[in-house]
């Protein structure tokens, strides 16, 4: 960017006129994007309430669905276990290669660059290309539900881990470097304790996360809410779908508060 | 016969149509969404636009719970699905009304089914025999293999036939659905071919799935496809996922017919007169002999319908007819 | 000043100087410690109790790598063309764009109200747990809503999908805004600025890059959703062609090739957002 | 001219913080805060400009009572009452002439104010003021890139870009080199002198004070103890004023953050 | 005694940023390094430990060269070269007392030092620095809930954990109100007095070097344009020192930040 203008006025208007730029570019990709996939914006802006009106009127939990409880709370329960440990198990592994991959405490460049592409391809696998390298593999199993959670949740976590690690302040590691320590000291009375709080947020994030996507755990599975959710919704029985909806929800409300909870306590 | 649809098209627009719209709306069942059937839709689409003279939009879906809201909701007014799916939409909307499906071998609608089956290993196959005779008094506590949760002849007749034999309850239903209820552990395949899979790979002692999905992989090697305790064996020149199983060999315990899957569609958002054209249309002979809608008998090249023999063709039908999936439904 | 030194009595709780043992655990440490301990007694506990369903480890790792050899060592178009699979491609970015470009503009607009140091905390905790409850609800849920309301196509697909990408965008966004600090947004209070121009002239410009950042990780998600549920609705795009290689077809090559196609997209994306982010970081 | 009367305001239901504070401020002079800290100082400016509502009292700027004034009116005076602070508190990813536009937001309508339209002659303006504070080199670049005194020249600049009657700084040198403070309080004095400014300036730094100040208000534990010129400032009054801060020895822990 | 010899560093391939820099510092003594900014300060101090890796000379503490020494050698010398920064630079989430125990990282092993094992005996030595720097009742409290001059004392008490020769101090008070400025320069004063080590500072504030250094190193350009016990420095000096900085006039921009 020039950073010597005429006037203000020119400055301005080059602002002005990047920022028409910026906006006229995105208009185009909206409007090209909308014409590619004929979505029509103003039709199906004015739909959205009908469309919550018919969410609250087939989805709301009757006394019906209160026979349902039992196996739901139970496979809740399985679900949020599962959730827990596959995010647990994945830390741990994405700790240890956002270590390695973050710029600032990489061993060397190379090792940073296969991570971070690794983590990218883990991210990117679709749902359906994982069911099948696993299902086939691993059968339908708690198991799977576990591996399959636990490679995306490495993908997202060893991503978000590199960028904390990376935000921190390069002069805090030096000084201790200073001070005579090698590496892992850095590493772990440094780098661990300074981003504590951060890595702890996303882990729990994560876990919320991964309970909120039990729907395709179930896929995988055959088990947990997730399937619970697919068969009642299969078979047309919206109420207690919802009601399965309703407590996913509640428990991830209840998740985020203690979470915040805990990350207050542990500041 | 296409460029006479497209002249009336806009002509016809303001008078009958959909009663909100000015195309037809078609939607498909995931089966037959798939890639395979494309020229089919296609000529399908022909047919109906010649009969209507309206513009025809076909949808395919790959979830069985968004086609079936689809035409009971009115948003598609035409619909080809499963016995199973139809009877849910036809619950949600009284509006969804079948008016034609595919005929038996004989061109009538007497044998118009097809087979679902119980099928286990052929190492197997003797503990399930009783007197000489297959049952399925065996199959408690075994490993079982399901299609999905929405399959007509991959779930919900099989589980109607165990109901039946075990005198299950209504409210217990959800017990065969689960694993460590009644069956040790309860497998979806996702799809026909994945639940015989489950079973010849050994991830499951017992699976459900039906003829037509699997005719391009299996063969009869004793008895025939309509025979309880024939034995099936993979073809040598079986695509994947059976290419590694080549050989190896299943027996059906089981065998319950199922009811054709019918053409259906929505009486409130299609006019009378489209209705009658369009039933018109599929019933018609000129219909049947479309073979980019129905295959030859043993063509290899499969459309949307495979004829049995050269009488098969589309039957008119009414709700009544499907009386026999209504009972194993419960509504 | 003296009220600073009230957090003293429970900081100074292991005071034991005199005492030959000094402890450096305190209170919050010990916090974290059970947190952890309560985790990780969890997984074990989960990770046993799994059901394995009687795997033969070997076996699986076998066919596992049998099957990626397939996928990814020999992709192939299986029975469709490059063609088609190309403007299915195309289709599923365009749907991640529109529902990323909506989810943007609305997410925005609400996240400045779920912000806390913005607004009222009853209305910031009110959108936040709305927000929340969006986001328990099953995308595959909310595109059977609008294939419902709407008809089966591509406009259900995106409607339901960005219900999501608002949801999480408000999320981030408001998240984003409240960590702007409070002294700037005062100082332009104290020259008698109102509420929006702060918004647009003050907060904006300064949560740019964390903007952009939260954005383009949401495209990223949001070409997932729209693969995984884009076919549902009948939007014509890869997810279908991945659903009929996948479920119907068995082709694991042509899977491995729409794979390739998929990461194809996500590390352009990647390139561009890392472009992007340092140009407006070091230039602007 | 600013008179503050008998202000008087409570933190929570406890803390007396400012005990009827009264002093007067004069256009064209520089007046200046000090006092220890936690002393009120960063209090009563901001209950000048309202940023913290007082309990009670007056404050007249020009015979209207600030108190008094409901909230658009409020606006309005805000507008005319410039403010720096310590930490600068400009928009970082903007340019220097973008946050010294700024100072206008406060009197443009809303929809002119979120989009940033400013007039050909704001605009000019607004660079003859960053040439004013010798910052005309520096209009186009991001504030981030700027120095401390810089920034804090520019914070000068947002201030007159609103016509002020006064300006109001808390601690404006507090993170200067020695250099940047003299450029800066320069500033400060010849405004002050040249354009007939209330400069009300809270400092830490006495001899600083000692050195630019007209006039010098001494506040300890929220009460004035001292106002009048600054040659009337003596070591009794410094001792007056930092009673208890001057404890000697290294060791000062309660009272130093 | 630390003893720089010739000491040259190139950044990059153009800028010139030390050119043969040398003096020496005497254990008991404060050294002061001023210059303008941008002079080459904090590159020479950061030579010394060599977090920056010069590119000749020589820098001998207690004549050992350091620039010699080989990565295990490095550690050692590091670990009796205690380190103040601008900013603290502790780790904000830990206690003071844990801060300050990092000052045993280098004569710990591996293991030892990353699960942070420390003898009974070193903690009470953390605690009685912590003390000595008038800390006590802070050791329990996370860093990050210090004031700055508060944060900047854990350093020195960290770097003392050192048992150090020698404490480099790159801009220690930079951050810091004239109060905690005070604090901080005593302490350092009163170590180098009372336990002979060598400190070395580098400075802005030239009344601050002139009050407490007993020696001073000028520095204008990547060159020593002074070097000698503080008494000799006069107005010439200083001059010479800061030369393109004191140009009259409130522009001074291009040397500023
Ligand atoms: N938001 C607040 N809530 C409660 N007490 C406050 C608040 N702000 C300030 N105080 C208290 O009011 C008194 C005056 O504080 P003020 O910030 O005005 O002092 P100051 O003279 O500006 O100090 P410093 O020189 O440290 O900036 C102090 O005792 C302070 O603790
Ligand atoms: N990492 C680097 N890469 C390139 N040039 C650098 C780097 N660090 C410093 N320099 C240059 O080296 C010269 C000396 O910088 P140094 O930081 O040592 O100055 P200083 O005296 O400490 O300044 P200040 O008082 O601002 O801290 C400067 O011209 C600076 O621009
Ligand atoms: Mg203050
Ligand atoms: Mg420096």
């Amino acid at each position: 960017m020039k950073t010597n203008y005429q006037s203000p006025q020119q400055f301005y208007r080059q602002r002005r006129l990047r920022m028409l730029i910026v906006l006229l570019i995105l208009i185009g990709i909206y409007v090209g994007s909308m014409l590619l996939v004929k979505f029509q914006t103003w039709n199906s802006i004015v739909k959205i309430p009908a469309g919550l009106i018919w969410l609250f009127h087939n989805f709301i939990p009757t006394e019906r669905s209160i026979s349902y409880l039992g196996p739901i709370l139970y496979q809740l329960w399985r679900t949020l276990l599962v959730s827990i440990s596959s995010t647990i198990v994945a830390s741990i592994f994405a700790l240890m290669a956002a270590i390695l991959g973050a710029k600032t405490t990489t061993p060397h460049r190379s090792v940073s660059l296969v991570i971070r592409f690794g983590a990218s391809l883990l991210r990117n696998i679709p749902v359906v290309a994982w069911a099948m390298i696993l299902l086939f593999s691993f059968k339908q199993s708690d198991f799977t539900g576990f591996l399959a959670l636990f490679f995306m949740t490495l993908g997202y976590l060893t991503r978000a881990f590199t960028e904390t690690i990376e935000d921190l302040d390069a002069e805090k590691i030096q000084a201790l470097q200073a001070v005579g320590a090698n590496y892992f000291q850095c590493v772990f009375c440094g780098v661990l304790p300074e981003a504590a709080s951060t890595l702890t947020s996303w882990v729990l994030y994560m876990i919320e996360n991964n309970l909120r996507d039990a729907t395709l755990v179930g896929l995988l599975t055959g088990t947990g809410v997730g399937f619970l959710f697919d068969t009642y919704f299969k078979s047309f029985r919206y109420d207690a779908a919802g009601l399965i909806v309703l407590l996913i929800a509640i428990l991830v409300i209840l998740l985020e508060l203690t979470s915040t909870q805990i990350r207050r306590a542990i500041a | 016969g296409c460029a006479s649809g497209t002249s009336t098209n806009s002509s016809s627009k303001g008078s009958s149509a959909g009663k909100d719209g000015k195309a037809i709306t078609v939607v498909f069942y995931p089966n037959e969404s798939a890639k395979s059937f494309a020229t089919s839709r296609d000529a399908l689409k022909k047919s109906i636009e010649k009969a209507t003279g309206k513009t025809v939009k076909l949808q395919t879906t790959t979830d069985y719970n968004v086609a079936i809201q689809a035409i009971a909701s009115g948003k598609a007014q035409l619909a080809y699905m499963g016995a199973n799916g139809y009877i849910q939409a036809h619950k949600l909307s009284k509006d969804v009304v079948p008016f034609a499906a595919q005929s038996d071998g004989e061109g009538t609608l007497k044998k118009a089914t097809y087979n679902s089956y119980l099928m286990v290993q052929q190492k197997d196959a003797d503990k399930y025999q009783e007197n000489g005779k297959y049952s399925i008094k065996n199959v408690k506590g075994k490993k079982m293999s399901y299609v999905s949760n929405s399959s007509t002849s991959g779930f919900l007749v099989p589980t109607a036939e165990i109901t039946r034999e075990f005198s299950i309850k209504d409210g217990d239903k959800d017990k065969l659905t689960q694993s460590g209820q009644f069956f040790s552990k309860v497998l979806y395949g996702g799809s026909h071919q994945g639940s015989a899979v489950n079973l010849i790979k050994g991830d499951a002692d017992v699976a459900a799935f039906d003829d037509a999905d699997l005719m391009p992989y299996l063969k009869a090697t004793k008895g025939s496809w309509d025979k309880v305790g024939s034995t099936f064996t993979v073809k040598d020149d079986a695509e994947a996922p059976f290419n590694s199983l080549k050989g190896k060999s299943v027996v059906n315990i089981a065998m319950m017919p199922v009811q054709q899957g019918p053409w259906v569609f929505n009486t409130k958002t299609l006019s009378k007169d489209d209705q009658t054209k369009i039933a018109k249309e599929f019933t018609s002979q000129e219909f049947a002999d479309n073979e980019q809608i129905f295959s030859k008998p043993g063509s290899k090249k499969t459309s949307m319908f495979p004829k049995k023999t050269e009488k098969t063709k589309l039957l008119k039908v009414t709700d009544k007819w499907y009386a026999p999936t209504h009972k194993l439904v419960g509504y | 000043m003296i009220e600073n030194s009230q957090p003293n009595p429970n900081a100074l709780q292991p005071s034991a100087p005199k005492s030959k043992h000094i402890s450096l655990v305190t209170k919050p440490r010990k916090i974290l410690r059970t947190v952890l301990a309560v985790l990780a007694i969890i997984s074990i506990y989960s990770l046993a109790t799994l059901n394995s369903s009687n795997l033969n480890l070997a076996d699986a790792f076998h066919s596992l790598g049998v099957n990626l050899n397939a996928m990814f060592l020999h992709p192939s178009v299986g029975q469709d063309s490059w063609g088609q699979l190309l403007q299915a491609l195309v289709t599923s970015v365009s749907l991640a764009l529109l529902t990323t470009l909506l989810g943007a503009v609305v997410a925005f607009f609400i996240a400045v109200g779920a912000a806390r140091n913005l607004a009222p905390s009853w209305l910031a905790t009110g959108i936040k747990a709305v927000m929340a409850f969006i986001r328990a609800i099953p995308t595959i849920l909310w595109v059977l809503i609008y294939s419902v309301v709407m008809g089966i196509g591509a406009s259900a697909a995106v409607v339901g999908l960005t219900f999501h990408s608002v949801a999480y965008l408000v999320k981030a966004y408001s998240e984003s805004i409240e960590e702007t600090s409070q002294d700037t947004i005062e100082a332009l209070k104290a020259s008698g600025v109102g509420f929006w121009p702060i918004v647009f002239q003050a907060i904006l410009p300064s949560i740019v890059p964390a903007l952009l950042s939260w954005t383009f990780i949401r495209f990223e998600i949001n070409f997932a959703n729209a693969v995984a549920v884009g076919a549902a609705a009948g939007a014509d795009d890869i997810g279908y062609f991945l659903f009929m290689a996948g479920n119907f077809y068995f082709n694991f090559h042509e899977v491995g090739l729409i794979v390739y196609l998929l990461l194809g997209v996500a590390i352009v994306l990647e390139l561009i957002s890392m472009k992007l982010r340092g140009h407006y970081l070091k230039h602007n | 001219m600013l008179k503050v009367i008998q202000l008087d305001k409570t933190y929570g239901s406890n803390k007396h913080s400012l005990k009827a504070v009264n002093f007067t401020a004069q256009p064209g002079e520089v007046t200046a805060i000090i006092g220890p800290s936690g002393a009120g100082k960063t209090t009563i400016l901001r209950s000048i400009n309202q940023l913290i509502r007082d309990d009670s009292g007056q404050i007249l700027l020009d015979d209207q009572d600030i108190r008094q004034a409901n909230k658009g009116e409020l606006r309005k005076i805000r507008h005319h009452i410039g403010m720096i602070f310590q930490n600068y508190n400009l928009i970082n990813p903007l340019t220097a002439l973008e946050n010294v536009l700024h100072g206008r937001l406060g009197a443009k309508s809303t929809v002119a104010g979120m989009l940033g339209l400013y007039s050909d002659d704001e605009k000019s303006e607004a660079l003859a003021l960053l040439d004013e504070v010798g910052l005309k080199e520096y209009a186009y670049q991001r504030c981030d890139q700027l120095s401390g005194g810089q920034q804090q020249r520019v914070g000068i600049a947002r201030a007159l870009m609103q016509h002020p009657k006064m300006i109001l700084c808390d601690e404006p040198i507090a993170s200067l080199d020695p250099k940047s403070t003299k450029i800066v309080m320069d500033i400060l004095r010849k405004l002050a002198r040249e354009k007939q400014l209330i400069i009300l300036i809270n400092l830490h730094q006495v001899d600083i004070a000692l050195e630019y100040a007209d006039h010098i208000v001494g506040i300890n534990s929220g009460a004035i103890v001292f106002e009048g010129p600054t040659d009337e400032v003596n070591d009794g009054v410094l001792q007056k004023i930092y009673r208890q801060a001057d404890q000697p020895g290294a060791v000062v822990t309660a009272n130093e953050n």
